[in-house]
């Protein structure tokens, strides 16, 4: 893989839109067409130049380039939007809406992501090795649908409403996840090592949610069917037990939750409803 | 110390005193004053009309407390304003709207503070006013 | 400023021209009979195609729920916007397009005429504040009155003079231009929860059934002498079987013509010309419809074609929505509006590959090409009902072409193609029947004498296309009548150049128009008080805040009504 | 003296339109309403008046030329690289077009008070949608009138008593109706309550999640949820299913705590559940008198209510990162322009910190605590008072404020101020 890599000169002080950052954009371009290849800053229209500095080699095809970003992007908004193939690499931290409606290849995040990690993805890797921000996977407003397909994987937490509106592919979260995880999810699988926040799969109507840790309540549109010894995420066999819940009843769903037995004593309760 | 939860809102004392000004008496008494259920405050140990200190993980401002019935065991209400905002923090969940109401705060009465003046609190907190 | 469009072939219905070479001469924005070539700009429009500007007689592009489709659709917008550039502002497309551009995208079809059907007399402010910021086209609405109490006790009490003094107001009152009629007598008792209000069945708690209402609103639009007939979308809308419904309100009113002026227009007929006792046995009565208005020249309609991908469907016909909705499960809005209507919008994706949709798209092409007089029957897509009406020239090139439609044929559900009589049909419109369609009837129909023709005197709203009329054959060239319908050559509107090569060059503001209605002033003198009277009890704003002042109006043109038939 | 009829009253959502202003050389003297924040307004809208323009001259504000500040505002706009341009709601639709003019012609970020106050329920409304009336159809028809998180007897005083519990419509007197209360803390609202529900703090979700399974005869786990005892939901359930017009006004108490859109979500799922029994219909009890008309001109003009981005050229919109919290906190914006608000008394605390550390103008009648901390302020002419203009009502019907007394001599209508601003902007970028 051809590598390109580009130095933020010094943080922005006012937004800068980062979808031209793609391999899709970048690959079979000179350095110099790199450099001169415009994007906004704020209202203004600035070279790549006046915020980077570029070094390396571009690819002819975008499925052979890495680019590998340095500097504090976290008010570079859109990262790597709409790309189809290739690698992006940042080292650093970074705004929000990174690889928005992207449909290929792998961005790597070495630092926090900001809100909206994956926003209306259909495919390809997301890898955040700090922390993301809230609506991880969701949707464009108003779409009712997030994530379609693809990966994402964060290493720390992540904020609210996880996998919102979410109808495939795979979440999984090293960390915690706050309140709303997988609400109004519609298909695919979230993974969450750690906590998670109240109101989990919310208004879910299908998919899967398995949590390893604490979970505050589990809601009333819920029922539990059952507790299982393990389960499987993307054919990894996660270790148990779990109760297993299924809802959210209130939209006719038939999304699971397999809750850790051990973490969550105060569900106990709810054993006494399994058939 | 004790743990209770935030809720700020409207009242209509404030909205009357917002049409007065902004800086009038009757907006910033209403708007420095937080109110707690009678009962909480015999446990904290306070009077209506002593100073309280509240604190959330965002801030920490010194106000007036005053007993009301309305307020849930447990709670404290702040009304909108300059005082309240010291509390609130700014993420918002991805929504544009922070958490304005419903948030854990510490309540510790504060025998020797005062409620600080408005515009000390803005050039305190902001740095700049007239 | 004068100007002086040179060689093109002039399609001018009203005028019986029908392709030919010649030029037309304009001044001070109208049509006059010669310029002086010296002074004038001469516009060389050589082998081009020149027609009146469009004008839409049904469009839903301003107003409260209109507004309501744009604020709850975001993802309808963000991937089709305008960048503010020269004199366009920005703004987004796309089945609900913010105003300007709906403004600009209109004259990039070469239209000029707009009139908004429906609405909420109580919300009309908002409509015209929308309408003032919709630039470069003409326009007016249409004020509801169906399910309107004083209009229902009024027809319910068989006094009609007073009815027609209440709407001579309120029409003058707040701008409006003609009686729209949705869903009789129906959305009142929708906001009891009931949805499905019959023809002859009684209204809740009214005590008149729609056809009452109809038929009175009829009498009163004569009574008033109003430009345009009443427009009416009946009941039952969308409903298998509703074919039967949309002939009894047309049959209820033949008594009450008067020579061969049509006394109702029957709105976006498609919606209501179903067979069927459900979506499974759903089939097409457009050809008993047909024969109707073949015979019966007191109606007339609109198509209300449906184009297959994403739109926002929006009606004050909330019942109608709120069923839509149940079979969707999708977003839902209702708005009902005290006293007078109600809205509802739902979006909807029609498909080629869904039966139901697949019906829906012959049967509104079989309307256009069953009815034999282009002069009766006009062609929408009750937008963005059926579709947005940038789709329009893709409506045009099916009508036009047998082989454009052959192509849609061929790609939908077998039993669609086999329950419909689309496939048999041979006929082809010429650019003459177009025009009229279009043009030149919508025109007429809507009283609007200097629109839709391109005789001295009319307003010099002109449409040229890059399409050599004598050269093309539609019917196998579509795709060119479609490409040059999407992007006139030129628009002028008012005489002034608007559009050129596709682009917009100038944004003027439009005229607002509405009916400066009158009743009798000894009646109007007792009602008015009356209306007063009650109107606290009814609503919850004062009477003296209803009204809206001619100045509210970007651009006001009143029209005056004609003289009271019969 | 003179008496002007049927004001609309600039304060509230409810915008009351049937007051009466006595006004004696040029002066209100007396007002007839029934509401004693309408009366307060009237009354005491020029204390606190500031009329010169000021300008912030070694960290103190002098008074200035209108002439002068138009030009600093105009200077600091176009010098932006993405200003904000904040507030909006307690203007007229007249100010708010220009507004958006103006915020299209800088490129900049354009967003109302809907942003932190019923934001997230139009991030409801465009999930699931809006089944809603107008209030006439309260008033002519509801039943059941349930009141969730707002407090209509401090935020919205004469909304009982014009439009819903209290009044008497064609179909329905006061006696015929009954009103639910759902809130945190025992409200004014909640005292003449037929039912007062007291839900626990951030969990009015759960509460809605077991009435949608009661309504479908689902059995619930728990003996009580959100602190409410499950066979009291289950009486909530009875009495909404029951009615023949049912009407769900809500407030802050839902968008402002924990769930927020998703609050709104849920609420709307329960009003379209309700329709399978009976007629339901929802509405937000929006605060300032016109929040409602910012977000129909923003709507109809740009595609989208709040929060919208200019900085393109073309409008879009990404709440939670183009909407003014969002915007302010993430140190986005390099200048601000404050319109008839007051960001500092109202925004948290980190939001107004980046706020003051930029260049910041104020547009308001009042010399609010916003206006306090400005580089440039100028006074504006009070909107259906000193001029007139268009406003929409929280069930969106439109009316027009009057006006009923000159504005001091000098001081001009917002939309007048925003003209001149947009002129010389026009004019900078010509230059430029």
């Amino acid at each position: 893989m051809a590598e390109l890599k580009l130095k933020l000169k010094a943080p922005p002080q006012t937004p800068v839109e980062g979808e031209v950052l793609t391999p899709d954009n970048l690959a079979g371009r000179s350095l110099n067409e790199i450099l001169n290849l415009e994007t906004w800053r704020g209202n203004r229209r600035v070279k790549l130049s006046e915020l980077f500095t570029v070094e390396g080699e571009s690819a002819s095809k975008p499925s052979d380039l890495h680019i590998i970003i340095e500097g504090d992007l976290r008010k570079v908004r859109h990262l790597g939007a709409r790309m189809s193939a290739g690698k992006i690499t940042v080292n650093g931290s970074v705004g929000t809406f990174v690889g928005f409606e992207m449909t290929g290849g792998t961005i790597v995040v070495n630092g926090d992501a900001d809100a909206f990690v994956g926003m209306g993805m259909s495919g390809g890797v997301i890898e955040v090795n700090g922390n993301a921000g809230d609506a991880v996977g969701s949707g464009y407003w108003g779409t009712r649908c997030g994530m379609k397909g693809g990966l994402i994987l964060v290493k720390g937490n992540v904020g609210t409403a996880l996998g919102c509106w979410m109808k495939g592919g795979t979440i999984r979260v090293g960390g915690n996840a706050d309140v709303f995880t997988g609400v109004r999810m519609q298909g695919g699988t979230i993974f969450v090592a750690g906590n998670v926040g109240a109101k989990l799969g919310a208004a879910m109507v299908d998919g899967k949610i398995v949590v390893l840790g604490n979970v505050p309540n589990i809601l009333p549109s819920f029922h539990i069917d059952e507790i299982r010894p393990n389960t499987k995420v993307d054919g990894d066999k996660i270790e148990g037990p779990f109760y297993v819940f299924h809802g959210d009843i209130t939209e006719g769903g038939n999304g699971k939750l397999f809750i850790s037995v051990e973490k969550n004593p105060h569900l106990k309760h709810r054993e006494a409803y399994i058939f | 110390m004790a743990k209770f939860t935030l809720l700020t809102g409207r009242s209509l004392t404030q909205g009357v005193g917002k049409e007065e000004g902004k800086f009038s008496e009757r907006y910033i008494q209403e708007v420095s004053t937080c109110q707690i259920d009678p009962e909480d405050l015999k446990i904290l140990n306070l009077k209506p009309g002593e100073c309280v200190r509240l604190t959330t993980e965002y801030g920490s401002v010194v106000l007036r407390v005053a007993a009301s019935t309305l307020v849930h065991r447990g709670c404290v209400f702040v009304p909108y304003g300059p005082y309240s905002n010291i509390l609130i923090g700014t993420k918002t969940g991805g929504t544009g709207m922070p958490n304005f109401k419903g948030i854990p705060v510490e309540v510790e009465p504060a025998p020797g503070e005062a409620v600080p003046d408005i515009k000390e609190l803005l050039v305190k907190t902001y740095g700049r006013v007239q | 400023m004068e100007y002086l469009l040179k060689n093109g072939y002039v399609v001018d219905p009203v005028n019986k021209i029908d392709c030919e070479r010649m030029d037309i001469a304009v001044k001070d924005g109208k049509i006059v009979e010669s310029v002086d070539e010296s002074k004038a700009k001469v516009i060389d429009v050589k082998n081009m195609l020149v027609m009146p500007g469009g004008v839409d007689l049904h469009s839903h592009i301003a107003g409260s729920k209109v507004n309501v489709g744009r604020l709850f659709r975001p993802e309808d917008h963000y991937k089709d916007y305008e960048v503010k550039s020269g004199v366009r502002r920005s703004g987004v497309g796309h089945s609900v397009p913010s105003t300007f551009t709906t403004g600009y995208r209109y004259a990039i079809l070469g239209y000029t005429t707009v009139f908004e059907p429906a609405t909420p007399p109580l919300k009309t402010l908002h409509t015209h504040d929308e309408l003032n910021d919709i630039p470069i086209i003409d326009k007016a609405c249409f004020p509801l009155f169906g399910n309107n109490w004083f209009v229902m006790e009024y027809i319910r009490d068989g006094k009609l003079e007073e009815c027609a003094a209440y709407i001579a107001w309120l029409m003058r009152s707040i701008k409006g231009y003609a009686i729209k009629v949705v869903d009789p007598g129906g959305v009142e008792a929708w906001k009891w929860g009931i949805t499905s209000q019959d023809f002859d069945q009684e209204i809740p708690r009214f005590g008149i059934t729609p056809r009452e209402i109809v038929r009175g609103l009829v009498k009163v639009n004569k009574m008033l002498g109003l430009p345009h007939p009443v427009h009416v979308h009946t009941n039952q809308l969308g409903i298998p079987g509703n074919y039967k419904t949309t002939l009894k309100t047309m049959d209820a009113v033949k008594d009450l013509a008067t020579g061969d002026r049509s006394i109702l227009h029957v709105t976006h007929v498609q919606f209501n010309a179903y067979g069927g006792v459900d979506y499974l046995s759903f089939s097409s009565h457009a050809d008993d419809i047909a024969d109707y208005v073949n015979k019966n020249p007191h109606v007339t309609i609109d198509i209300g074609q449906v184009i297959f991908g994403d739109t926002t469907t929006m009606t004050a016909d909330g019942p109608f929505e709120y069923k839509l909705f149940n079979l969707l499960r999708g977003k839902w809005a209702n708005a009902d509006v005290e006293v007078e209507t109600g809205a509802g919008v739902v979006p909807i994706t029609y498909s080629r590959s869904n039966y139901v949709h697949a019906v829906m798209w012959c049967i509104g092409l079989e309307l256009a090409l069953l009815i034999k007089d282009p002069w009766r029957v006009f062609i929408t897509t009750d937008h963005p009902n059926g579709g947005p009406f940038t789709e329009y020239p893709r409506v045009f090139s099916w009508l036009m072409s047998k082989k454009a439609r052959e192509r849609v044929l061929k790609r939908i559900p077998r039993l669609a193609r086999v329950r419909t009589n689309l496939k048999d049909i041979d006929r082809e419109y010429t650019f003459y029947e177009l025009a009229i369609s279009t043009r030149a009837a919508t025109a007429k129909i809507l009283g609007l004498s200097n629109k839709g023709h391109l005789g001295v005197g009319a307003d010099a709203d002109i449409a040229v296309y890059n399409i050599n009329p004598k050269e093309v054959n539609p019917s196998a060239d579509y795709k060119i009548v479609m490409q040059a319908f999407s992007r006139a050559y030129l628009t002028m509107k008012d005489g002034e150049i608007i559009v050129k090569d596709g682009e917009v060059v100038a944004a003027p503001v439009g005229r607002t128009y509405w009916v400066n209605a009158k009743a009798p002033k000894d009646v109007e003198d007792v009602v008015i008080p009356e209306v007063k009277k009650r109107f606290e009890e009814y609503y919850t704003v004062k009477f003296e805040n209803y009204h809206i002042p001619e100045s509210y109006l970007a651009c006001s043109a009143p029209i005056q009504p004609l003289e009271p038939l019969g | 003296m003179k008496v002007v009829s049927a004001v609309v009253c600039p304060c509230c959502g409810n915008l009351c339109d049937d007051n009466e202003v006595y006004v004696e050389d040029n002066k209100i003297v007396k007002v007839r309403t029934e509401c004693a924040v309408s009366s307060s307004k009237f009354l005491n809208y020029s204390k606190e008046r500031n009329i010169k323009p000021l300008v912030r001259v070694e960290s103190q504000l002098k008074p200035t030329t209108l002439e002068d500040a138009i030009e600093r505002v105009a200077r600091m706009l176009v010098e932006a690289e993405y200003p904000l341009l904040y507030g909006w709601s307690n203007t007229s639709c007249e100010a708010q077009k220009k507004g958006i003019e103006l915020a299209e012609e800088v490129g900049g970020v354009i967003d109302n008070t809907t942003t932190v106050c019923h934001g997230p329920s139009i991030l409801g409304v465009q999930d699931l949608g809006d089944p809603s009336c107008t209030l006439g159809e309260v008033k002519a028809r509801a039943d059941l009138i349930v009141y969730w998180g707002c407090n209509p007897s401090s935020a919205h005083p004469r909304h009982m008593k014009r439009y819903s519990a209290l009044t008497k419509g064609r179909f329905r007197a006061p006696e015929q109706r009954k009103v639910v209360v759902v809130d945190v803390r025992k409200t004014p609202t909640a005292r003449n309550a037929t039912l007062f529900i007291q839900v626990k703090p951030n969990q009015d979700y759960e509460l809605m999640a077991a009435l949608k399974m009661l309504l479908q005869n689902e059995e619930i786990e728990e003996q009580e949820v959100a602190g409410v005892p499950v066979e009291q939901i289950d009486e909530l359930a009875e009495l909404m299913r029951s009615c023949e017009f049912g009407i769900l006004f809500f407030g802050l108490g839902l968008t402002m705590s924990e769930g927020r859109d998703r609050n709104i979500d849920a609420a709307i799922t329960l009003v379209r559940e309700l329709n399978k029994w009976t007629k339901f219909a929802i509405m937000p009890m929006r605060g300032h008198y016109n929040v409602t008309g910012a977000n129909q001109v923003l709507a109809w003009q740009t595609g989208y209510p709040y929060a919208v981005d200019f900085s393109r050229g073309y409008p879009r919109y990404e709440p939670g990162d183009t909407s003014a919290v969002d915007v302010l906190s993430r140190g986005y914006n390099d200048a601000t322009l404050v319109v008839a608000s007051d960001p500092v008394a109202n925004l948290p605390k980190d939001a107004v910190k980046h706020l003051c550390s930029k260049p910041l103008a104020v547009i308001d009648p009042h010399m609010s605590i916003t206006a306090y901390m400005a580089d440039v302020v100028i006074p504006s002419a009070f909107v259906g008072i000193e001029a007139e203009g268009t406003a929409h009502r929280m069930d969106g019907v439109p009316l027009i404020l009057k006006k009923v007394v000159e504005p001091p001599e000098g001081v001009l209508p917002d939309v007048q101020i925003l003209d001149l601003i947009l002129k010389r902007v026009r004019e900078l970028k010509r230059g430029r």
